[in-house]
């Protein structure tokens, strides 16, 4: 049942340790800080983290990795040069690492929400990410067998919500959103607006409400952050 | 050896960076859809000309991208997949993660240009990690835009610091895709992989002869 | 039987169509997100209250169907899976038919309502081919239904019209899904199915032992 | 590379006996009747059709079908009221069938068009469709093994097309269209608007113009059809 939520603390409340978190975002595009804040303040612990990235400088997933609630990071590319608290945690052997290809990452969480059991892809075939995968010849290609990713929950950044939860998103900042709110069994959004039901053009909506769980509205979210 | 002198281009000096990106930028066909990696074969979409309509995809979500954004161009909200600041162009196209990715898993791009650390005879391609004990590993998009693309180019220099050929009988890094690449753009020369062998294109500052003296594995000359 | 005489709800008379629809209607959660079938099912719409707040799927891509189309409403782009021209509510939505059997398939429809020729005893349906040697199979959007949704609720009379009980301990027509109804409207009974065997929620113009003497299963009546 | 063409005939007139097409549709809502119309008059024989269903009344793929043009259909569902073309055929052993659960149409279509050589969906599990195919116990339910559906050339109707080929839809018509234009190896367009290159706002295209060949302007085409 959709809820609209006063404030980004409430909205995490529910989220237990050991839960696995998906958070949209791609670098800072798209990423839902506030909802990371209000988690790393809730306490929630010992996560699993599905994200592109495993955190950058010093804000948002990073400081919850830095802080040690991630017992373990699914992404496809957690090295950058200012990932300095995953890189800590995994040289410590602090934090666990599923590496992922992106297509992957993206079509495991597609699948999740999907439905579907497990799927064959070309990508990573013959490379150290698919040893011990059982591999299959097919379309003229030797593919690799991979199974969705699931979670408990997803925290994810949108432009907009309307009443009955559909979102839209803006620019690159959509990226994992609309795949992520499907694949987890509870989805909490941040927006920077909520608008009547109908303001929004059914031909356009991007994320349907059904995927939709929990909406909070943060002033800052969505708004075009100028980098320096 | 006289096909070799009338098919086989060859210029007086290596080429440096911005002049390989320009070959690279004037061998794409009109009307492509193309995906340049992070690093160096960004540096090819300064040279492609408004008449060869090329569409330029990047993985985090769009078609159309257009240059790098400048002052009041920058929008955190549109980046590319090095998550630099870029513009938008007309006919652009926005969609998320899955359907970006399954652009070019599913075939549709028509070139992707990517580095590398080592490039197969049988055109495997090595580039995403060191394979170093205490590296850590990031793959990135690397590994879809490898298998995915209709062709594959790699720009890299032919040796490393140290001397040493990048392309080799077989990789020892740990690969990113077998059996991928059609194209290696290099400051020396621009090889041709495939099931027949490595072909060269054109060398450039030195001869045939002297290029297969740096290269540890059989080449032939382009035949026209 | 004192418990069945408090829990088991009873009314005098068998349920015609539009009344097992109000109930049925009746049974669902307010907010939930709903997929009815083609034929009977579709009557379930005009008994879903405006408070129950319920966003009715249609597999052909779309959420929010409003009632069927009339008069100038009409129009051609905008029919329900039964081809039947229908409204567009605020708040809907549209997507093409891989993203919307996903919704299905997914596990996101809270209820599916469905007919069907035949219900097992463990929650087996069968509703989309006679298994007759001439007929032309055709199944639809049936399976996806009968296996995606949370719940499935099958309406559909209780007997044929020879008078044998559709509810079975095994199907005899080609099935739709395994396992996969949990709740059976009939007109003469409600039935929970699942896998402790079947309960009787409510009779409708005959006792439980006068239905049971019409199913060939041993049924258990509710207790609260 | 993308071409504006200005007659269905000339649109058409590339398909090969013996090829398999994609026809977008559900029922008459996004089906191309005019691409259909002038497959039939190319003569275009021997053909594989997938499309949700196998014709209805005296039209468009019907009367391919009756013209003994279709050697297999694959769809969902080919028995309707009026689909007494292909009935005829099916009877007389003169049209071979694919029956394909409607999802599983769907996802195998998407799954050409986004290079997955084969899935696993629960859809079918235990019921003839799924005889002799593989099985797995996947994510607690058992799962039947689903291989993609390519196509030569696909023939979709969709609203309005840019001079990119990027290409937007109207309410249900939208259905197969999208999937199928990236399903096929040439996909043909017809539009009833073709608009400038910026006309369509980048956050609403539906399908981008990488997965289109071939666009054609149909007067009537995407304008709603008032129905009797």
């Amino acid at each position: 049942m959709l809820q609209f939520i006063d404030t980004v603390g409430e909205a995490v409340a529910g989220i237990k340790d050991g839960s696995t978190v998906m958070i949209g975002g791609f670098g800072n595009a798209g990423q839902p800080f506030e909802l990371i804040d209000a988690l790393l303040d809730s306490g929630a612990t010992d996560l699993t983290v599905v994200n592109n990235n495993a955190g950058q400088g010093d804000q948002g997933l990073a400081l919850l990795i830095k802080e040690g609630r991630v017992r373990k990071m699914i992404c496809s590319f957690p090295r950058q040069s200012d990932s300095w608290h995953f890189d800590a945690k995994f040289k410590a052997g602090e934090i666990e690492l599923e590496l992922v290809p992106q297509g992957n990452l993206a079509e495991r969480i597609r699948a999740a929400g999907a439905g579907i059991g497990g799927f064959f892809t070309p990508t990573g075939y013959g490379t150290m990410l698919a040893e011990g995968k059982e591999t299959r010849f097919l379309d003229g290609k030797w593919q690799v067998f991979e199974t969705p990713i699931h979670a408990d929950v997803a925290l994810i950044k949108a432009l907009k919500a309307d009443g009955k939860g559909n979102l839209v998103y803006r620019k690159t900042a959509r990226n994992f959103g609309p795949i992520m709110a499907a694949a987890a069994k509870h989805s909490i959004v941040q927006v920077s607006e909520i608008v009547p039901v109908g303001a929004l053009d059914p031909e356009n909506i991007v994320t349907p409400g059904i995927y939709v769980n929990s909406i909070v509205r943060v002033a800052s979210a969505g708004i075009a952050e100028k980098v320096a | 050896m006289s096909t070799l002198e009338t098919s086989l281009q060859t210029s007086a000096e290596p080429l440096g960076r911005n002049e390989l990106a320009q070959l690279v930028a004037r061998d794409i066909a009109p009307g492509s859809f193309v995906n340049l990696g992070i690093g160096q074969p960004t540096l090819v979409s300064n040279y492609l000309t408004e008449e060869q309509n090329i569409t330029l995809h990047t993985e985090n979500g769009m078609l159309g991208m257009g240059p790098e954004a400048v002052g009041e161009q920058i929008d955190g909200d549109l980046i590319n997949a090095g998550k630099i600041p870029v513009t938008e162009l007309p006919g652009a196209s926005y969609f998320h993660h899955a359907d970006s990715f399954a652009i070019m898993r599913g075939g549709h791009l028509d070139i992707c240009v990517l580095g590398a650390f080592q490039v197969s005879a049988g055109g495997d391609l090595a580039n995403w990690h060191t394979g170093a004990p205490d590296a850590i590993p990031a793959v990135g998009g690397a590994m879809d835009l490898a298998t995915g693309a209709k062709d594959v180019f790699v720009m890299m220099t032919l040796l490393t610091r140290d001397g040493v050929s990048k392309l080799v009988e077989q990789c020892t890094y740990p690969l990113t895709g077998v059996g991928c690449v059609t194209r290696v753009y290099t400051d020396k020369a621009v090889f041709l992989t495939g099931p027949d062998g490595v072909t060269v294109r054109e060398t450039f500052g030195c001869t045939f002869e002297e290029l297969q003296a740096l290269v540890p594995l059989p080449l032939k000359p382009a035949v026209s």
